[in-house]
């Protein structure tokens, strides 16, 4: 199975996830973002880091990339794409997810080993992990704050849409404790902590991340979804 | 306006210039007008005027930094040593790492976040020229005392700048320091580590060889920034009032410098150009000449080509100018193309503005019009030299004196190691920490705060490096040469007790104003401490940073040189952290503790007090530890290992029971008071696994380590017994309250 | 040349923790009679020939601001 | 209630790189005629009673603006 891992200027966690995508058993390709071509991937990782700078608001340039309007066409036909940090800014901006990433309350860039809770079972993403199963992960980012309208984060709460939470300590403001959401039909997935950093014992605060690389494979594969 | 040219030079002999205001010497000007046989131009005054200042020419410092050179051991792995961007060490027959730590300390006290933001940009730009790729940073920081209100200002701009730039850049943040003290109101210290990777043949050159070789300017464009003393010639002699819009802060892009980073490895993998360097303090003016002086060639260069972010600025502005994220390499005319390529695909701007030659000269022309004529040797390599003079601080005896030793010692140590925990040197840093990114490249296997930060450099050997900068700047103050002692000591055993072998330093010299004897006799002890050092442990200095002028008025800093020794482990799953992780273990002290308590956390905390003589060194014990500590960890004996230092014994046990949140239970000698602050050197705090206890005492009879067994770990409270008992909760409570109550 | 200069605000309901942080700092300078602070981003753009407030306007609502928790507003400033 | 604006701008010879980011973009939304764009903050104070000019400046001096590399302007909404 290959998966793509775009790398923008200014990505930086890049070869952190191709190194998980591999670690769980698949094939890593690295896409550019000035090449609308995906190269025959099955699924898509927009990795973290500060694209373009991150400067203006995170994920607001990148949006823009030619690479985005193939993910975007590709999407909608049920491609799994995968967003992590800047990734998730980059999929709301480009409005493949509702919502938006605001700086933390706190104002501060913060990176610390984290509790989540997986909400839903349900994605491409997040097969292989128990729906209240508590992950211990880390987060490092400056603008992690998810934030919406009442209306949109009921609908996301009414639609199982929201797939973790912050558990044992909210660490940037998020609404309703929101750490990764899905889109309706479950392929794109924005997630704010960084499972591709626990995903090696020496390297990581665990190896709870993996889960995601490896219910990938297994969706692509036919294996264990429970949509 | 005009702009002056090498032939108006030549017509107008006597025109004065404002050599003074630029910081030069009359005998130093007339030196100028020697060497070029007439009067410097303004571009050319302007380069003299940067290149001979003491932080260019390190003029006061050079003849006592040789040492590091004179008393180097002979070292097989040392690929390149001081004079480059930064030293190089092989790690083995495939792989080499460099790294160095420099200053940034007026800019940040002007603007705490521009400021550290752009000496993290710097110094890893150094370590890019040499080939590698940057894999980590480090930052010891100095500011002034915890709870004054302009600490306020310069701490979270200082942290901002640092994890703003380097997580921009991925960079993962792996250790430092942060460290309060009163010296540091008015001039606090920011001091920036950056470590690299290369394969031993990508090692890169700076020398601008092969005439007809194209010179090629990469990354931001050229602008007003931190023209500092060059505002002089425009406003003295030129143009009066002009010198608000010359700034001399610079602001960083660290977005472009990713972008600059990607670039030059492209180059270098296609081995695309013979000579690269970066331009850091005198921009362009040290690039040039510092390329062509290297290979004892000449340059012709088109000043005007430079890219320019004001059309205004004049030839001496660009060659002064310090904007940030800007490279320059020296390019074969058949790869020329090739260069320009990379660096469209990552969207930087590269220009040719000049070639190599075979005159021995430097020439550059501005718009058709030559404004400098020079030899580049004059200006990178023959700059003045002065042996300062040198007197000990007439206080010293005093001060020395004054021993803490005998001060009047607490009655209540529960209470004394409650109030030390929280203090602001020793209390938890995570408030500073976690606004920086130490995961990202997956390869940090130790980062803060561990004793060292761990990098694996191959997944799959599992070879890694390790890192640790200190510093302690009341020793030096005590005695500046077993105080630059003290700072390698300890530096040297926080890589040692992660199971790493210690091979090679770096150091960043702090010091007031070495125009002061009292000043530049603490400077040459604390280099004569530091070479002595290194060559009792066998381990090289390969390169480092000196920052003189550090004060406030006529009162200089505490003499400060952090020193960062680098170490390799050839497995990192073997790597021995810190932390307290099961109950049961045994809790051993390895060393031997005295009474000393000058220059001690204890002496300042309660006492206020500074006096006495720090501790003693020992550099064979050290040593000896150090081999034990690689033993054990090659046999896997321990379970965590943990250096003691400032706070002593008590802080050891504070962090290494919290880190996990285990206990300890713990049997202190007679004289529980010494036992638990004195901060004797030389001392590691291990917990071994009780079944590996015979194993332990065998390699430690081996070694003969002085080893006393405390007690084991466990249960939730610290317990000293027949003393106090600490819930984890509490000590948790004072330990990790203080940065947050200061700074929100 | 012209300017358009285009000021993004975030909408009243979402929250700004940097205007409140300025807002909360208030009070150490002596100031006690502001009721709110809230900060945005003022972009200014200048074009090469006449100022263009339907071109700034695009690029304000696709790039400069997120209609899903910002308002913006442009004009030509004299 | 009224409400004081304070514009702080960079000063036009610091770089600016949130505005050259921008700026970058632009031709990708198709857009070739900008000469360059900066990016600074918009703050709006809001009194409780009257806009107070003397004040604003005064926040804008010590809290809101570096002066180091950061120029501002301060005017009373309409
Ligand atoms: N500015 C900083 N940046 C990164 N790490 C830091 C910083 N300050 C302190 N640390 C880390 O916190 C830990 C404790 O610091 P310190 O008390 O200075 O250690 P030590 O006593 O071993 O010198 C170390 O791991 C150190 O690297
Ligand atoms: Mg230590």
């Amino acid at each position: 199975m290959k998966v793509g891992v775009v790398t923008f200027p200014g990505s930086l966690d890049d070869r952190d996830a191709a190194r998980a995508v591999r670690i769980a058993g698949g094939e890593a390709v690295r896409l550019w973002h000035a090449d609308s071509d995906l190269h025959g991937v099955d699924a898509v990782v927009l990795p973290g880091g500060f694209s373009y700078g991150d400067y203006l608001r995170c994920g607001a340039i990148a949006r823009f990339a030619p690479v985005m309007e193939s993910i975007k066409k590709a999407a909608s036909n049920g491609l799994p794409v995968l967003g992590i940090c800047n990734g998730f800014q980059i999929l709301c901006e480009a409005h493949l997810l509702p919502g938006a990433l605001t700086r933390n309350q706190h104002l501060r860039f913060r990176n610390r080993e984290q509790w989540v809770r997986v909400e839903s079972s349900a994605t491409a993403w997040t097969g292989d992990y128990q729906d209240g199963q508590e992950i211990y992960i880390l987060i490092k980012n400056g603008e992690g704050c998810f934030v919406a309208d009442e209306e949109t984060l009921d609908m996301l709460e009414d639609n199982g849409q929201i797939v973790a939470r912050y558990v044992h300590g909210n660490p940037n403001g998020s609404m309703r404790d929101i750490a990764a959401i899905r889109n309706e039909a479950g392929n794109v997935v924005g997630i704010m902590p960084h499972p591709e950093h626990a995903v090696e014992a020496l390297t990581g605060p665990s190896l709870d991340g993996l889960g995601f690389f490896t219910s990938v494979l297994k969706h692509l594969s036919g294996g264990s979804e429970k949509e | 306006m005009s702009i002056d040219t090498v032939e108006r030079a030549e017509s107008t002999p006597d025109e004065l210039q404002p050599f003074a205001e630029l910081g030069l010497k009359e005998d130093e000007y007339e030196r100028i007008c020697q060497i070029l046989g007439r009067r410097p131009t303004q571009s050319e005054l302007a380069m003299y005027s940067i290149m001979w200042s003491e932080h260019c020419s390190y003029k006061s410092s050079k003849i006592h930094l040789k040492q590091f050179g004179e008393k180097a051991p002979p070292s097989d792995r040392m690929l390149a040593g001081i004079g480059e961007n930064a030293g190089v060490i092989a790690v083995n027959d495939k792989l080499a790492v460099t790294f160095k730590v420099e200053s940034h300390n007026h800019p940040s006290f002007v603007e705490p976040h521009q400021g550290a933001a752009t000496g993290v940009g710097g110094i890893v730009r150094d370590i890019l020229a040499m080939g590698a790729r940057p894999v980590a940073v480090m930052d010891p920081l100095r500011f002034g005392a915890a709870d004054h209100p302009d600490t306020a200002r310069v701490l979270p701009g200082v942290v901002g700048g640092i994890g703003g730039y380097g997580n921009c850049l991925g960079l993962p943040n792996i250790g430092g320091e942060v460290v309060f003290d009163p010296s540091y109101q008015g001039n606090p210290l920011v001091n920036a580590l950056c470590v690299g990777v290369l394969p031993v043949d990508r090692l890169q050159n700076k020398a601008a060889t092969g005439p007809g070789n194209i010179v090629v300017l990469m990354g931001a464009k050229t602008g007003r920034d931190g023209i500092g003393g060059v505002s002089v010639l425009a406003s003295a002699t030129f143009d009066e009032g002009s010198e608000q819009r010359r700034p001399s802060v610079q602001v960083g892009d660290p977005f472009i410098e990713k972008l600059l980073i990607e670039s030059c490895l492209e180059l270098y993998e296609n081995k695309l150009i013979v000579g690269v360097q970066d331009l850091g303090g005198a921009g362009l003016t040290c690039a040039l000449t510092e390329t062509a002086a290297a290979a004892g060639t000449g340059m012709d260069v088109q000043l005007e080509k430079v890219h320019l972010r004001e059309a205004s600025m004049e030839p001496h502005e660009v060659l002064a100018s310090e904007s940030q994220e800007r490279m320059l390499f020296i390019v074969e005319p058949s790869n020329l193309d090739a260069v320009l390529n990379v660096a469209s695909i990552w969207g930087v701007i590269a220009t040719p503005i000049g070639v190599v030659t075979n005159t021995g000269r430097v020439r550059i022309t501005w718009h058709g019009e030559t404004v400098v004529d020079v030899p580049p040797g004059s200006l990178a390599d023959d700059g003045p030299i002065y042996a300062r003079p040198l007197r000990e601080p007439a206080d010293l005896i005093l001060l020395q004196a004054d021993r803490a030793e005998t001060l009047p010692r607490p009655t209540d140590l529960r209470e004394t190691l409650l109030t030390l925990v929280a203090s602001p040197n020793l209390c938890d840093k995570t408030w500073v920490t976690e606004q920086y990114d130490r995961y990202v490249l997956g390869n940090t296997i130790l980062a803060q705060p561990e004793d060292s930060g761990i990098i694996r450099i191959d997944e799959e050997t599992g070879l890694g490096i390790a890192l640790s900068v200190d510093g302690n700047s009341r020793y030096t103050r005590l005695d500046p040469y077993d105080g630059a002692r003290l700072a390698l000591a300890e530096a040297f055993r926080n890589v040692a007790v992660t199971g790493a072998e210690p091979v090679a330093v770096t150091d960043c010299l702090n010091f007031g104003s070495p125009e002061d004897p009292a000043v530049m006799w603490q400077f040459a002890e604390a280099v004569r401490g530091l070479a002595d050092g290194c060559q009792e442990l066998g381990i090289p200095v390969t390169g480092g940073n000196v920052s003189f002028y550090n004060q406030t008025g006529a009162t200089a800093i505490h003499p400060t040189p952090i020193v960062g020794v680098l170490g390799i482990i050839d497995d990192v799953a073997k790597r021995i952290p810190m932390g307290f992780s099961h109950d049961g273990d045994l809790l051993f002290l390895l060393g031997e503790t005295a009474n000393e308590f000058s220059g001690s956390e204890w002496a300042w905390v309660t006492h206020q007090h500074l006096g006495g003589r720090p501790p003693k060194v020992d550099f064979g014990r050290e040593q000896a530890l150090a081999g034990f500590m690689a033993r054990t960890a090659e046999l896997g004996l321990v379970r965590s290992a943990h250096d003691l230092s400032e706070g002593g014994l008590a802080q050891a046990l504070t962090e290494s029971c919290l880190r996990k949140g285990i206990g300890a239970n713990v049997t202190v000698g007679e004289d529980a008071f010494v036992a638990l602050f004195s901060e004797s050197a030389s001392r590691v705090l291990v917990a071994v696994p009780i079944g590996l206890r015979q194993a332990f005492e065998a390699v430690v009879a081996e070694q003969e380590i002085p080893l006393t067994l405390l007690g084991t770990t466990g249960g939730t409270s610290l317990v000293v017994k027949d003393q106090f008992e600490i819930p984890l909760d509490e000590l948790r409570t004072a330990w990790s309250s203080t940065l947050p109550k200061l700074f929100g | 040349m012209a300017r358009v200069v285009v000021d993004v605000m975030l909408k009243p309901e979402i929250l700004d923790p940097q205007g409140q942080a300025v807002a909360n700092a208030l009070p150490r300078l002596g100031v006690s009679d502001v009721a709110s602070v809230r900060i945005g981003r003022r972009v200014e753009i200048e074009f090469e020939g006449e100022a263009d407030l339907e071109r700034a306007r695009e690029i304000a609502d696709k790039l400069l601001a997120n209609p899903v928790i910002e308002n913006f507003q442009v004009k030509v400033e004299s």
